[in-house]
């Protein structure tokens, strides 16, 4: 599927002549810059630890401070329970939040485009087969199904995390992959390819799949919004990676040491993170959405 | 007729998908590390005892047995008995799901017929400040993070403001009063449910408004609505006797969509405000390996998915004439 | 049509919502009518509890709100935490020559009305027996036969001297006759006896304790009433003369400590009978009707090792590790100093069993020291590193991986904990060992189990490294010690965890269950801990302090022992503040 | 314009196509629509062969079914002397680059996605002919061959940087990368204005005399029939209503279906020849 320079160019066109559109979208726009900022924070969070071992986010302790403290020079959002950084894990977690969502959502994406190419190009028996799959992991509700398996399994690090997130969130995109996959399925540049000779699997992959791409991505930006959210949840019960710092493991840290309502230099800046992060590639997409094309949204409305 | 194929059709696909589940979740559960014998923390229990006790709760018959076992069981309704409660999970479930229910319903109602009303008024103001307004507004709600806003609602609202309740479903100073008329007591259980309600409603109510918007602007553009405006109907007419109701057909859709996923909010809700419902409940048998009351729940979850997605595809296929099965 | 529906519906949805926000408003006023009733006492609990049956009760929540109705024969004193008579009317007369214990009832009725007699207790014991109670049957296993010799006075026969006899056997509570004789007799139609037996739904106990259950709704709060019959009532019992003083108690459920302390502030509990985590401390004490209680815990955490495999079947390595070890830096930062050192298996707050003459493990050391002697142990034992831990010039540095003295590479190996949804602590605790432990360039992996999975890992399988556990109620009596390091229990299932084996230890644990001499006893069990602490097949680490509050508005007099203030003499003693 | 009668290339038999209408898992109510019915024809090598009738009449199912891309529900096909529709794997692969096809819309027929060198020199890819220089010159070439010059301009472009006629002639130069033997042209000019029509057509005209191809070229304009077929057959809801000679049909229609079809047609592109 290695897109050729050629077409690369097309896309880049493609996205410019959007691009336009999409920064005048005061919604894209807002979302662009806060993207920026957590993308500014995720990098700069390799910087405190050069600084001093005592900004680790995870190990570091400030030898001076055995309790939350509130913002000062030295701790610029003040210090944890244990006397670490907060300023620094906010940093990580900024990092963390960008693995976990983006990973999680491009794997389901991945999984649920090819399940949706297969199923629409395929029909009949694959097709049904591949839905009623679909179904039913749609109903089951993610986070209850991932805190359940997190909880028997026993071991959980944050890459099984995320693929269990993704294992559980690629239905929908298939359903919408499908749908868009039976009427390119008509066109007649796909009986063309027949013709010429190709294989099924150059059809889905060389021809299909490039044209299902942008609404692939598009959802992605969406799946990147529950990935996140489900980590963090996940962690704030205290079913996350232990050996991570997240906004969800902070939050959990606050919440679990008691200082919910004592600390707000504490509980607030990581609660802020995780609804603006969400938002912003929340806005990102409905933003792509609305240029794409305002009838995509309803994903299920297929039968 | 086609209602009735469709019925007939979604029903038996329902019991096959829930079977597979119910056998997978099965397979999972007892095949998992950890029974609820190898957790009780005693250094009084010795090994005999807990060996007694796992041969009385039937843990060491075969695996096949165990199943069929099961499978009987949930046919005959008792879903097995819970290892703490020792009550069958069915009756455990009885208790619990009404007051889920309860929560959950009222909640999608109130958050869909405030969605719909703004997401009317959004998209009837395309454009303008008011809808860039509300559309961001209702992506900052439908992000926000559940659990930590529920915390910070119940802190403003219930303690500093002390307007509400902090927890539960009920004031037991006032139920344990043989004198305390049903009025009061159902005026009780309202004042309790207001925060959670509330909490659940700025969760969902963000993603219904943006729903309704879209699917507003879209009917916006259909030949009818500009037959309406060559009819000489005024604005407020079109909007909300001809564009409203069928835009917000999608919404129904969108709920039973969603349902999986406020599902799982639902739960959180639950934990935080103490609400006695199903969803805390499975949580709670998750973590302490109570295997059958864990199982029975989760079915139990998903049997009401399925059937409210039934549902709400039969209710749209009578809405929309135009949708055909 | 379709159309003109919803437009009815919606309307008649409009007229729906004024009405409930009317209602909603309306309800604002009725919660103002909340008034302070001194007679009411109103507890949080955490969760719900799970039964109201005692025998299957397993979970704290259940054994706190049954121990209002069941009562045992002897408690602990609150200040010299020695066992003194409760049901019983005095302490058990012991005769060597039949090896049989005497127990002499106090008049006493059940909440029915109805006495409460030998015959009750007789039932109870071959309950136990007949069912092989878990927890319970092994405690009752040696008791050869019972008799009641009148229908106040029992006398226990018993195979051979036991010294638990008088500490665990006879704290079991009692159950009565009425309440159990039919259930027992059908249950045992069973094909699973004890199965129906623990399934066999209780909704108001018949207990002799202080309190009656009377209203229960699930899921929201239980309702006790004062029981008209209990026999402490007005009664001088280890210098406190008892009431029960309230009319009334309420457990609510207050699944977050959070919520429960703001109920707390705010008055709608007076206790909330759970662990405050330490945060709160300061968030209390502004209040100035809060009163905070830090009381000591008989509890035990600590870091357990598999000695049946390499590389901690060597003790020289499980030393090194404990002198790695920080633990006054877990106590003053993981738990905010509300938690005591622990230099043995038995806490030391205990005093008359645990042995005060223990090595304390890199104890006062700073963390060079701690790595400097752990080098030198561990070198000495014939371990090497491509690069050492300390360099030429005498400092740390970042080692390579340590090889075993036959020269092998060390595996990575795993640190399981308990997850932090369960144990916060516990799980911090694991990622800081771990992160320690590499200064030495031990490959340790900090893994967080779901408690099951970690249970059935460490006792079923047995397939692990190390691991923390912690037990967080202690019995006073240290048998658990043979429970923990006696060989004989090193099997699937048993609590021997480790695999620890010293037939040294084994025989010493074999003496003190039968030294019914007490001194004896002391000087058996000291001498175990001493064994336990020179192979440190478990490093102790701390023992946490129990942090409760309680809103002084509307009740006092509370009784503070070892394992908090939620105890049944608070129970018996808080009065309502006269206002 | 009649070449001899040369042997036979293309062979249908007896052959008939019915679609069901309206299948879903709980109704299979036998509700058949006949697309085709027991239809016959013979193509003989460098001919073209015309398919006229009215949309719907069954011609493009017919083409389908020569290319291969749907199976007849009764009778055969036989291209070359060999029944096309038993074909698997190497044989099918084989089958494919003697036929291709040129389609209605220029605007569906090309891949948004390919670059006008990826549309063309795709059969090359997929057969495996040639190494990517020689394909680059035999795109070049065919690209040159059919008034898309000089070549380097057009290579990188995508579709909805052509004009429609420039499309309609990036898929005859990928139709004939593979030298085929046989084009199905499924009208080939209904989506383009008149003047480009006469272009392409030209283009089709020359194919067939100095490439040697066979075509079936199929149109509802019997005007453009008349300008380029060889012979035609007359198609009406899926029965073949007369066959033969392009010009005597054309000039004396035995049926009424076929008068019927002459007098509707604009006169105009009957003189522009």
């Amino acid at each position: 599927m290695a897109p050729e320079n050629s077409q690369n160019a097309y896309q880049m066109e493609g996205l410019s002549r959007n691009w336009a559109l999409f920064i005048r979208n005061p919604i894209g726009k807002t979302g662009v810059i806060l993207l920026i900022i957590f993308g500014l924070m995720a990098v700069g969070s390799f910087l405190p630890p050069q600084i001093d071992t005592m900004y680790h986010p995870m190990t570091g302790v400030d030898p001076l401070i055995a309790n939350s403290s509130p913002p000062s020079w030295k701790h610029w959002l003040g210090t944890d329970y244990m006397g670490r950084d907060l300023f620094s894990q906010l940093l990580t977690g900024a990092r963390i939040a960008f693995i976990v969502g983006i990973t999680s959502a491009f794997i389901s994406i991945v999984f649920g485009t090819i399940i949706g190419m297969l199923a629409g190009y395929g029909g009949k028996i694959l097709d049904s087969v591949l839905m009623r799959l679909a179904d039913m992991i749609m109903v089951m509700p993610t986070l209850l199904v991932v805190l359940l398996l997190s909880s028997l399994l026993g071991q959980l690090n944050i890459w099984a995390i995320v693929l269990l997130i993704a294992l559980f969130r690629w239905p929908g995109v298939a359903r919408v992959i499908r749908s868009q996959t039976l009427s390119l399925k008509e066109r007649p540049f796909i009986d063309l390819a027949k013709i010429a000779g190709a294989s099924h699997f150059r059809i889905i992959f060389r021809h299909i799949a490039p044209n299902v791409l942008p609404m692939a991505l598009l959802f992605m930006t969406f799946r990147v919004t529950s990935a996140i959210i489900i980590e963090a949840v996940l962690a704030f019960l205290g079913f996350g990676d232990p050996s991570t710092v997240s906004w969800g493991m902070m939050l959990q840290w606050v919440w679990k040491t008691g200082h919910m309502f004592q600390a707000p230099y504490w509980l607030i800046p990581p609660g802020v993170c995780i609804s603006l992060i969400t938002l912003s590639f929340y806005m990102i997409g409905r933003a792509m959405e609305e240029i794409l094309d305002p009838r995509l949204r309803k994903e299920g409305k297929v039968d | 007729m086609n209602l009735r194929r469709l019925i007939i059709r979604r029903s038996t696909e329902i019991f096959f998908i829930f079977f597979v589940i119910l056998t997978i979740l099965f397979l999972l559960f007892r095949l998992a590390p950890g029974d609820p014998v190898s957790r009780m923390v005693d250094p009084s229990m010795t090994t005999e005892e807990a060996e007694h006790l796992i041969n009385q709760l039937g843990l060491d018959r075969p695996l096949w047995s165990q199943y069929l076992f099961y499978v009987k069981n949930f046919f005959t309704g008792t879903l097995g008995n819970s290892f703490h409660y020792g009550e069958p999970v069915a009756q455990i479930i009885g208790q619990r799901l009404p007051n889920t229910i309860l929560l959950f319903t009222t909640s999608i109602i109130i958050s869909c017929i405030i969605g719909i009303y703004f997401g009317k008024i959004a998209a009837w103001n395309k454009g303008k400040k008011l809808d860039v307004w509300m559309t961001i507004g209702a992506l900052v709600l439908h992000t926000l993070f559940l659990p930590w806003a529920a915390l910070i609602i119940i802190w403003i609202f219930g303690y500093k403001l002390g307007w509400f309740p902090l927890n539960g479903m009920l004031t037991p100073e006032i139920w344990i009063n043989p004198e305390t008329g049903i009025f009061a007591r159902f005026l009780d259980v309202l004042h309790h449910m207001f925060l959670p309600l509330f909490t659940l409603c700025i969760i969902h109510f963000g993603s219904y408004l943006l729903i309704m918007r879209s699917g507003m602007l879209e009917t916006l553009q259909e030949d009818y609505i500009l037959t309406a405006k060559a009819k000489g109907l005024s604005a407020i007419e079109i909007r909300n006797r001809h564009a409203a109701p069928n835009a917000s057909l999608p919404v129904v859709t969108s709920v039973g969509l969603s349902l999986a996923f406020s599902v799982n909010g639902g739960a959180l809700t639950e934990i935080v405000f103490s609400w006695p419902g199903l969803g805390r409940e499975l949580i709670f048998a998750v973590s302490n390996n109570d295997y059958p009351l864990a199982l029975g729940s989760f079915l139990f979850i998903s049997i009401v998915v399925l059937v409210a997605n039934l549902i709400i595809d039969i209710l749209y296929a009578y809405l929309d004439p135009r949708i055909k099965y | 049509m379709i159309i003109k529906m919803q437009i009815s519906s919606l309307k008649v949805r409009k007229k729906g919502i004024v009405i409930l926000l009317t209602l909603i408003f309306s309800s604002f006023l009725f919660s103002c009518t909340e008034k302070k009733d001194g007679t009411i006492l109103k507890i949080g609990i955490a969760e719900e509890p799970r039964t109201l049956n005692i025998w299957l009760a397993s979970d704290a929540n259940s054994r706190k709100v049954l121990s209002l109705m069941y009562q045992n024969l002897y408690v602990r004193d609150p200040v010299s935490l020695q066992l003194i008579p409760w049901l019983a009317e005095s302490m058990p007369l012991f005769e060597p020559e039949t090896v049989s214990y005497i127990v002499k009832l106090r008049p006493a009725k059940w909440s029915d009305g109805s006495d409460l007699t030998s015959d009750d207790v007789l039932f109870t014991i071959n309950l136990i027996k007949k069912f092989k109670i878990p927890r319970l049957y092994s405690k009752w296993k040696f008791v050869k036969k019972v008799e009641a010799l009148d229908s106040q006075t029992i006398r226990f026969y018993l195979q051979k001297p036991v010294a638990i006899f008088v500490t665990k056997s006879l704290s079991v509570p009692i159950v009565s006759r009425s309440e159990w004789a039919d259930v027992a007799k059908k249950s045992l139609t069973h094909e699973k006896p004890l199965t129906a037996l623990l399934n066999h739904k209780i909704k108001f106990p018949l207990g002799c304790g202080p309190f009656v259950l009377k209203q229960r709704r699930e899921g929201a709060y239980l309702y006790f009433e004062k029981n008209r019959f209990f026999f402490g009532e007005n009664k001088k019992i280890a210098g406190h003369i008892l009431g029960p003083f309230v009319e009334k108690i309420i457990f609510k459920i207050y699944s977050s400590a959070d919520v429960a302390i703001l109920a707390l502030k705010k008055g709608s509990l007076d206790y909330h009978w759970s662990d405050i985590p330490p945060g709160h401390i300061n968030g209390l004490k502004e209040s100035k009707h809060i009163q905070v209680f830090v009381s000591k815990k008989s509890a035990l955490y600590f870091m357990g090792f598999n000695v049946r495999h390499s590389p901690f079947s060597d003790a020289a390595l499980r030393k090194a590790v404990s002198i790695l070890i920080d633990k006054e830096f877990i106590i003053s930062r993981i738990l905010q100093g509300y938690a005591s050192d622990m230099t043995s298996i038995v806490p030391k707050g205990n005093k008359f069993w645990h042995n005060p003459q223990l090595p304390a493990y890199g104890h006062g050391l700073t963390k060079q020291q701690r790595i400097k002697k752990a080098y030198a142990i561990l070198t000495e034992n014939g371990y090497t590193w491509k690069s050492p831990p300390i360099n030429e010039q005498g400092e740390t540095t970042m080692p390579s991986l340590i090889r075993l003295p036959n020269g092998e590479p060390m595996q990575d190996f795993t640190i399981l904990t308990p997850p932090a949804d369960y144990d916060p602590h516990r799980a911090a605790s694991g990622t800081i060992i771990q992160e320690w432990l590499k200064d030495l360039g031990l490959p340790a992996h900090s893994r967080p189990m779901s408690f099951g999975a970690l249970l059935s890992q460490v006792k079923q399988r047995r397939e692990f490294d190390t691991f923390i556990l912690g037990y967080g109620k202690l019995s006073l009596d240290p048998d658990y010690l043979r429970s923990f390091f006696h060989s004989k229990n090193n099997k699937k299932r048993g609590w021997n965890m480790s695999g620890y084996h010293n037939p040294d230890f084994d025989v010493a644990a074999d003496a003190s269950v039968a030294a019914v001499n007490i001194g004896e006893r002391q000087k058996l069990i000291r001498r175990m801990q001493e064994m336990v602490m020179t192979d440190v097949p478990y490093i102790p680490l701390y023992n946490p302090m129990r942090i409760e509050a309680i809103n002084m508005n509307n009740v006092s007099g509370w009784i503070k022992m070892v394992g908090g203030i939620g105890n049944l003499w608070s129970i018996c003693m808080v009065k309502p503040k006269q206002i | 314009m009649k070449t001899g009668r040369d042997d036979t290339i293309l062979e249908i038999n007896d052959v008939s196509k019915y679609y069901q209408t309206g299948r879903s898992l709980f109704r299979k109510t036998e509700k058949k629509m006949t697309a085709l019915d027991k239809v016959s024809l013979k193509i003989n090598k460098g001919e073209i062969f015309g398919l006229v009738g009215k949309s719907g009449s069954g011609k493009s199912t017919i083409g389908r079914l020569v290319l291969n891309l749907e199976k007849p529900d009764s009778g055969s096909i036989i291209f070359a002397e060999t029944e096309i529709n038993s074909l698997r794997g190497k044989s099918l692969k084989q089958f494919r680059q003697k036929m291709q096809m040129i389609c209605q819309d220029p605007y569906q027929s090309l891949n948004p996605y390919f670059s006008v060198f990826d549309t063309i020199a795709e059969p090359l890819v997929i057969h495996n002919i040639g190494d990517k220089k020689e394909q680059l010159s035999r795109v070049q070439e065919l690209l040159e061959d059919f008034g898309l010059s000089p070549a380097t301009d057009f290579l990188d472009r995508y579709p909805h940087q052509l004009s429609g006629g420039q499309r309609q002639r990036v898929a005859i130069a990928r139709a004939m990368v593979l030298k085929p033997e046989f084009i199905v042209a499924d009208e080939p000019t209904s989506m383009l204005d008149a003047t480009v029509s006469i272009q392409i057509y030209s283009i089709l005209a020359h194919l067939k005399k100095y490439a040697g191809i066979t075509f079936l070229f199929i149109t509802h304009n019997i005007a453009a029939a008349r300008l380029l077929c060889d012979r035609i057959a007359v198609l009406n809801e899926g029965i073949v209503v007369e066959t033969g000679d392009c010009e005597s049909i054309v000039d004396n229609p035995a049926s009424e279906y076929t008068k019927a079809l002459i007098q509707a047609q604009p006169s105009f592109s009957y003189e522009s020849a």
